[in-house]
């Protein structure tokens, strides 16, 4: 069981990082946080899959800090480029 | 190879990157980029201390951990500090640019 | 090759690749979020190497709130690379530059491969003098105890780093509100994390500083995300940053290290020395420290995130 | 009896695994941003879930299955709203320009 669920980590770990390398190199900025939400999502359920197959202490709390902070770097992207884009939408309107 | 000493050499390797690219990357933000870097290599290579003085009953030695804990902290102080004084400098200067002579005459 | 060998190697050159990402990427905020994942994997790294406490950390800085930092960052000096652009290095130099770094890298790579296994440790002393603070988590107890000049110099560092971006501000915005102007469109979806998120959030975060006294955890990996929590709230305008003229906040500030410093003063008046703590009552009073030194790293870290202020308070 | 709940948690697994792959393949190969989002979300919401349900029954405490589904109740939280952040940004751009 232990064998398996160390693959399991492996190769959701694998899958989700090679689409972020992939997606870091564009299109858009969009898509790379995109990637990195995945990435995100994916890194909780390998370290989820680790913590049970070697019984690391804790690593729930680690998971469970991560998933807080999952929506973290999306939000401080899309509400940091918003206000931006308003006034670019505005100069193109005039 | 067992994990601690792979661990180590990912972290040799990063040191090596971020010094690289605290080097030679002209824009500020970049050059924070791999002053993180190599700040974290070097918390790895803490971190294998740690690992290989696992002993009595410890899975790893507590005090190189609660110095990466301590240097984590400071590593964040000194780059938000940074990233002010960039943006600062940005609005300042219209520029991020390390350069001297820009934003004091503005014939560039 | 053992599955678990095959992980760990996985492991290493994913954060390689997204750590050489950060490096040779032509774009900044491309990096940047290169930088997130990376933090997130090396928490991962972390928790391989049974260092969970540290693990919570640096998800909760390397990949939680130095992001938020950092994008912010990158979206605001968008545009300002093409300048910089013609003060790249020639290529003798970088050549010169990746060679100094190859040595680098070579020379501790060499002492991670000579180092002899088990090495040189303290976790016998550790163990040894564990019993007296009555802890169970030896990472709080070095923290905490054996070693807390370093930890109270440390909040002290953190302070001072506070003051050090507010004194970024332009005269006549002193007092004034922290951080730039924000929009004031309240988006639906945001509004809802951020009402939602914040309350689960802190008892999280005060269930990771309890346990810190027995498992992985403590007053900083809790006061980040008590941080964390504060700054989504924040950034969907559910309430206005505080100025940093007001009295309850700079009280917030300065409650951690001023209390830790109370108390290691006290030393000196019951235990004869400076940080030491009374026998019998070394574990209440770290977690009375604990509880102040929370209190002050949630409320530094999202000044250090928000910036200086650049409008007056009212 | 052990058996029987071991191949719930392969099978279990496996399904989350391949839910992560889909959503990967999803983001590399859709035409456009709104496509990609739903394949990214199909990950984020059954990918973990199925991989939390299958480590439930190996969880060795009440507290560890309780913190397990907490992480998953979150991180579709954080899914369901940056899916919705992210799909606004993306309208008021196409409105925009």
């Amino acid at each position: 069981m232990t064998e398996f669920l160390l693959g399991a980590a492996g190769f959701v770990l694998l899958t989700v990082a090679i689409g972020l390398i992939r997606v870091l190199g564009g299109p858009g900025n969009v898509d790379r946080t995109m990637a990195v939400q995945l990435l995100g999502t994916g890194g909780i359920a390998a370290l989820l899959l680790v913590a049970a197959a070697t019984g690391v202490r804790g690593a729930e709390d680690v998971a469970l800090g991560l998933a807080l902070l999952a929506a973290f770097a999306s939000v401080a992207f899309v509400n940091s480029a918003a206000p931006e884009d308003d006034r670019e939408a505005g100069r193109a309107n005039e | 190879m067992s994990a601690p000493t792979l661990a180590g050499l990912t972290g040799a390797a990063l040191v090596g990157l971020g010094l690289y690219g605290l080097l030679v990357h002209p824009h500020p933000l970049r050059k924070l980029l791999g002053f993180n870097l190599l700040g974290s290599g070097v918390f790895l290579l803490f971190g294998i201390i740690a690992r290989k003085g696992a002993a009595a009953g410890f899975a790893a030695d507590p005090v190189p951990q609660a110095m990466v804990i301590t240097g984590i902290v400071v590593a964040f102080c000194a780059t938000a500090l940074s990233v002010a004084l960039l943006l600062r400098l940005f609005e300042a200067g219209g520029a991020a640019t390390l350069r001297p002579d820009v934003g004091r005459d503005d014939s560039d | 090759m053992s599955v678990i060998q095959a992980l760990d190697i996985s492991l290493a050159v994913l954060v390689l690749a997204v750590a050489i990402w950060t490096i040779v990427s032509r774009d900044a905020f491309a990096a940047v979020v290169g930088y997130v994942a990376y933090g997130l994997l090396v928490s991962l790294v972390w928790v391989r190497l049974f260092a969970v406490d540290v693990a919570l950390t640096e998800a909760a800085i390397g990949s939680g709130v130095t992001g938020v930092l950092l994008i912010s960052a990158a979206v605001r000096l968008r545009g300002t690379e093409a300048a910089v652009a013609a003060e790249w290095p020639g290529a003798g130099s970088r050549v010169l530059a990746a060679a100094l770094c190859m040595v680098v890298t070579a020379a501790l790579a060499a002492v991670v491969l000579t180092m002899p296994d088990p090495g040189a440790t303290l976790a016998p002393e550790a163990a040894r003098h564990l019993a007296e603070t009555e802890l169970g988590n030896p990472v709080t107890a070095v923290l905490m105890a054996f070693r807390a000049l370093d930890t109270l110099l440390e909040k002290v560092v953190l302070f001072l780093a506070v003051i050090g971006v507010w004194s970024l501000a332009a005269d006549g915005n002193w007092g004034g509100i922290a951080g730039p102007r924000r929009a004031t469109n309240r988006q639906g979806a945001l509004a809802f994390l951020a009402q939602l998120l914040p309350p689960v959030g802190i008892v999280v975060a005060i269930h990771i500083v309890w346990i810190g006294a027995n498992e992985p955890g403590g007053a900083f990996q809790g006061g980040a995300i008590l941080a964390a929590m504060w700054m989504i709230v924040i950034m969907a305008r559910l309430a206005e940053a505080p100025a940093i003229g007001e009295r309850r906040l700079r009280l917030a500030l300065v409650a951690g290290p001023a209390v830790f410093l109370a108390v290691g003063l006290m030393g000196f008046a019951v235990a004869n020395a400076f940080l030491a703590y009374p026998a019998g009552l070394a574990k209440p009073l770290i977690v009375f420290v604990e509880v102040f030194m929370t209190l002050s790293i949630a409320v530094s870290l999202p000044m250090l995130v928000l910036g200086p202020p650049d409008r007056p308070s009212s | 009896m052990n058996t029987a709940i071991d191949i719930f948690t392969v099978v279990a697994i496996c399904a989350g695994a391949a839910f992560f792959m889909a959503g990967s393949v999803g983001l590399l190969r859709f035409p456009d941003s709104l496509t990609r989002l739903h394949a990214l979300t199909k990950a984020d919401n059954l990918g973990l879930g199925l991989i939390v349900l299958g480590l439930l029954p190996q969880a060795d405490s009440l507290l560890g299955g309780l913190k397990l589904v907490a992480v998953w109740l979150l991180v579709q939280l954080a899914s369901a709203t940056v899916a919705q952040l992210i799909a606004q940004a993306l309208r008021h751009r196409g409105r925009g320009t």
